[in-house]
């Protein structure tokens, strides 16, 4: 147990394989259903019935479009606010952590049935798509802010921005020309995440009657075992095509640390 | 008309009474430096020249104006930070160019400029080098050229040296004296480093407890500390209870020490504190045992600290230990165990009131640095000021940075 | 534009108006609409209904016990292998912190298809509900992990580490002596983040046929809609009251900066 | 036999070489230090003595026994870390008691023992205060008795004062010095900062590059230079381009400046460097114009730097600058403008073949620290030593504390 060094790299690559597995099994289960079409015949029979799908299309781009709504409100709303705090309030940082946290801590489900309260009354808002960006907002503080917050608390923001205060600079200025070159792969961070998070969001959706992707992806769960797995994968690399396009983007800027690359 | 001008000033965090009633002068084209142990309020003072901290009462001048509501964006103060404070998605030249880009001067001229201030700071060859490819003196350096871009009123630099080795800490010390003389920018640095306050400086302003408790020219802190304080905290100094005799010469613990002191206007009869700077003790080896006599008194060579040219030696003494430097070469001769004879340069002998501890001090009197080779007491620290400072249970930058 | 000082407090007492409002309209719809009894008549009556449903206890219980259950496999797994990524593979940490993001990206729908293509011949396995926590594990990694990544890089890891060891101490001494109690509260966060996660999922639970407190919800939202409300105010309540209580243990050591509490 | 020996040791991290064939020896008891700018490798040299790192090549002996393949935990190093490594969870009593308690002692028995210690080192009233109610001063002396609870083989301290106020450090290193020497256990002490080094030290190593450039008593090292690199590293040095005489003088720029040098090994006729200690260099008021004679010759004061004690004063010469060090009292006279003679002490010079890099240095010659007063350039600082150290893309600590 002493040879901390030696032992060291075996553990890591230990546990490195266990969580790949851990991950990749059931990667691998969904892939090898989704290419059955039947006993011992394997194929893409149920991926091109899937793309073939006009429900497919349609709900696809009203998730795409209430993802790039949602990432959008929530830059908006939170990258001034994330730089104030850091800056002027820092006593109220935990507040404002705690704050964030609370719509991961309403389980979605209670979130929707209360907002289905809420709206009842008000049916032409319930029927536009658009009130479910906000709502989405509202889910994707918790990730977004975070993000913000892990890319400003990264660099030292209070010196940069005095910096930038003492040469003249006024703060809408410190924020376009210093803060946000300097935490880019935070707001991209936070951009996927909150994309994710409306790609996958199921419950909400649901109940407000929308017919979003993963609506769609438990519709056909639900009634198509093979198509449903297909769609799981191809959802799967869809968003891992993302993950990995803002991986490299975040690393390629070699001047911010490797460690805000990921953060959020 | 001086160039700028503290009035007065105040400022609390929470409990932490940062400054009290500070007032402060410098002249145009001066260098001021602010030295002070942790605590001192020397960040704070400088922080409300630049309008990052607003203070409770109190004014700012800078040519007589009152800049004190004036917020940091708009008073043209040039400062150079303690940690590196570069931009880090901008190259050396784009962040000294950052002042005249908000300047909207055009593209030309501020590339010539901040190519003429990256030559002036010794960096010529670096201009297109990003913050994370340079060195921490270097990127001081650039930090340097950036504040002198705009052409400030003032330059104010927090401790802009605490960072770097030993030796390129000096080496950036004299060549921010040159630049500042040849620029002849009104300049203040904060340090807690006497040596380079005492360097670098036109004048020094030695801060206590939110207090100047003396402001002066370096020699002058030097060989005439006002308080207890200063005396301890400026330098290494021997601080002996001695009592003026009627004859005017001085006595510690019942022996002569010297002869021909300035008594200013403390009476025969008076007990005093004795300062003796370690140069001023002069050791001369001794055969034999022998009575003290005039102001010569015998003592043994204790210790050697080999300080480079000069070596400190302690020396026991009937009423207690001194400390003495000598000339390395000639303290090769006088090892320990050694029995000398002590005399005590009379002018190099201080007098100070029993019970002084400066203008500033309040009745809790000062926090004294400890003298050279006392005890382990007597840090001129207070505690949770470097480490994990809080103030009510958040960490707060600006409080632990005072 | 320029007196930062000056206008900032304001900006961020209006942001957190914002903020609070945000959340606490809907909130406040739920629990006004939970309390209609009738038109123009308030009262406890949708309480007092679930409270006696046998179906609210065990559903509550089952979810309770797995999320238990998960909490300890996760803190389990990943406590020594945090400590080893920090320590030994700080290389491999950006690795790590894809791996473990992976489970948040694959749409919740599109893993519980996944599993229950690849758990479908195993009949017995996908009996137990013991089965979700270990899926509940995978799923609350992007949280758990981070939460004590987060812990970890807060404390000065290696260097306390480094001290420990070079005084004799074996690894598994540092981590029970040195690091577990200087991470405590990123460990309660881990905990109750994982403990929400649990309490909230209903993609996966409603796939596998299991009826865990969101399933039963979701159910009573589907068919009784103000009875619906007042079990989200019911399980809001509940989740609100944890995390009180972990931010006031969080806080409470004082040792700790307060940063550590809430980060994740 | 000695104490602790590295024999040959080399590391690399990545394209760095940290240490390139380092071989040293330490006897019991004694106080070493390795002095050097960051980059030079001595952090590496400590961390592979602890057992932080391992060595790519080369041995690691204590007592004789070879350690190189033993764990940290089990090798019985005391360390005090540069930064405050007090585990915050423990009081300054249960730190000290930490490694007592690994080793499964009696609670009375550890109880007993880190009073005793947190006694020597000055604290004996903090016992049960938290780090965080502590000044970094009185954190890095609980470190010290914590490493020394355990009664180590030898004690490591890593640059253990950087991170405190000048004063404090001075405070505090006398201290080390006085446990050590009261405990006689063998210690080896990194730092960057040569009067640290040299008062603190029996022996201190020079590194550069990964070498040892010279190793020896500090005041060997300080009046004996073996090499470019040590002459101005340590302390400050001029460095003047000479020519030996066929009488034996020191001729620089057609001036004679020195007659009775001690010659060693360089003929007559030999171009040298010829390197001057700032108080070898004697100064004289010089009314009227006056032809150089003998080793007198003229020179015009530039400019001073009040240093306490002592003043600095660069005077232009005919051959260029030269940097002497006077009493202040006596500087006063001299103001900038005053003609002076100049005189240099023949036994305070000290030659250097010209291309004398040092035993360790390879073909592209030593990264020399400016001499004093000198250009901006020269830094002994590589790029990104201490700014956001990054190898391969990733930040590891270790690679950035070299």
């Amino acid at each position: 147990m002493g040879t901390m060094k030696l032992k060291g790299r075996g553990w890591g690559i230990f546990w490195l394989v266990v969580g790949a597995l851990y991950l990749l099994v059931p990667l691998y289960g969904m892939a090898q259903f989704s290419l059955e079409t039947g006993p011992h015949s394997y194929g893409f029979h149920w991926y091109q019935t899937i793309f073939d799908s006009s429900q497919f299309r349609s709900s696809f781009l009203l998730s795409l479009r209430l993802a790039l709504e949602t990432v959008a409100i929530s830059l908006v709303l939170l990258v001034p606010t994330v730089f104030w705090v850091h800056l002027r309030l820092p006593r109220l940082r935990p507040l404002f952590e705690f704050l964030v946290i609370l719509p991961f801590v309403v389980p979605p489900v209670a979130l929707a049935v209360g907002l289905v309260g809420l709206f009842r009354p008000v049916t032409w808002l319930v029927s536009t798509p658009e009130l479910l960006a906000f709502v989405y907002v509202i889910l994707a503080l918790p990730f977004s802010y975070r993000s913000l917050d892990a890319g400003m608390r990264a660099i030292d923001l209070r010196t940069l921005s005095q910096a930038a205060e003492s040469l003249g600079a006024r703060w809408t200025t410190t924020l376009r020309l210093v803060v946000l070159p300097n935490v880019r792969s935070s707001l991209l961070g936070a951009s996927f995440l909150t994309l994710a998070i409306v790609m996958g969001e199921f419950t909400i959706a649901s109940l407000l009657l929308f017919n979003t992707f993963p609506v769609y992806i438990e519709y056909i769960g639900e009634t198509k075992a093979y198509p449903a797995a297909a769609l799981a994968l191809i959802s799967f690399v869809l968003t891992w095509g993302a993950m990995l396009g803002m991986f490299i983007v975040g690393r390629g800027r070699g001047r911010t640390h490797t460690e805000v690359a990921m953060t959020r | 008309m001086s160039k700028l001008e503290l009035v007065e000033i105040s400022k609390r965090f929470g409990a932490v009474e940062a400054l009290r009633g500070l007032s402060l002068e410098v002249a145009s084209g001066e260098f001021l430096s602010l030295l002070g142990p942790s605590g001192c309020g020397k960040t704070t003072a400088l922080r409300i020249i630049a309008g990052f901290e607003h203070p409770d009462v109190g004014k700012l001048l800078v040519d007589g104006r009152d800049l004190t509501a004036i917020p940091a964006n708009r008073r043209s103060m040039g400062m150079v930070f303690q940690s590196y404070s570069l931009f880090p998605n901008m190259t050396a030249r784009e962040n000294v160019e950052f002042g005249l880009r908000i300047r909207r001067r055009a593209r030309a001229e501020r590339t010539a400029r901040a190519l003429e201030l990256l030559d002036l700071v010794g960096l010529a060859g670096t201009a297109n080098r990003y913050p994370h490819q340079l060195s921490g003196g270097q990127q001081q350096r650039v930090a340097l050229a950036r504040a002198l871009a705009i052409e400030p009123e003032v330059l104010l630099l927090d401790e802009p040296l605490s960072a770097l080795d030993a030796k390129v800490r000096v080496q950036l010390r004299e060549e921010i004296r040159r630049i500042q003389t040849s620029l002849g920018i009104t300049t203040i640095y904060v340090t807690h480093d006497q040596e380079e306050a005492l360097s670098i400086s036109d004048r020094v302003a030695v801060l206590s407890l939110g207090c100047i408790e003396q402001i002066g020219a370096p020699s002058d802190i030097y060989r005439e500390p006002r308080t207890r304080f200063v005396a301890e905290f400026v330098g290494t100094m021997n601080r002996l209870d001695g009592k003026v005799n009627p004859d005017g010469s001085i006595e510690c613990g019942g022996l002569c020490v010297a002869h021909g002191v300035a008594l200013g206007d403390h009476a025969p009869g008076e007990q005093v504190i004795v300062l003796v700077r370690p140069e001023s003790i002069v050791l001369e080896e001794l055969p034999e045992p022998q009575a003290a006599s005039g102001d010569l008194f015998e003592g043994r060579i204790v210790a050697h600290t080999f300080l480079g040219a000069v070596t400190r030696v302690t020396v026991s003494v009937a009423f207690g230990a001194v400390t003495a430097d000598l000339p390395s070469s000639r303290a090769l001769g006088l090892s320990p165990g050694t029995r000398v004879s002590v005399r005590i340069d009379p002018s190099g002998v201080r007098l100070l009131s029993i019970g002084t501890s400066g203008p500033g001090s309040d009745g809790s009197g000062p926090t004294g640095g400890g003298s050279g080779g006392s005890g382990p007491t007597g840090e001129a620290e207070s505690p949770g000021e470097e480490g994990s400072a809080t103030a009510g249970g958040l960490p707060t930058r600006s409080a632990a940075s005072l």
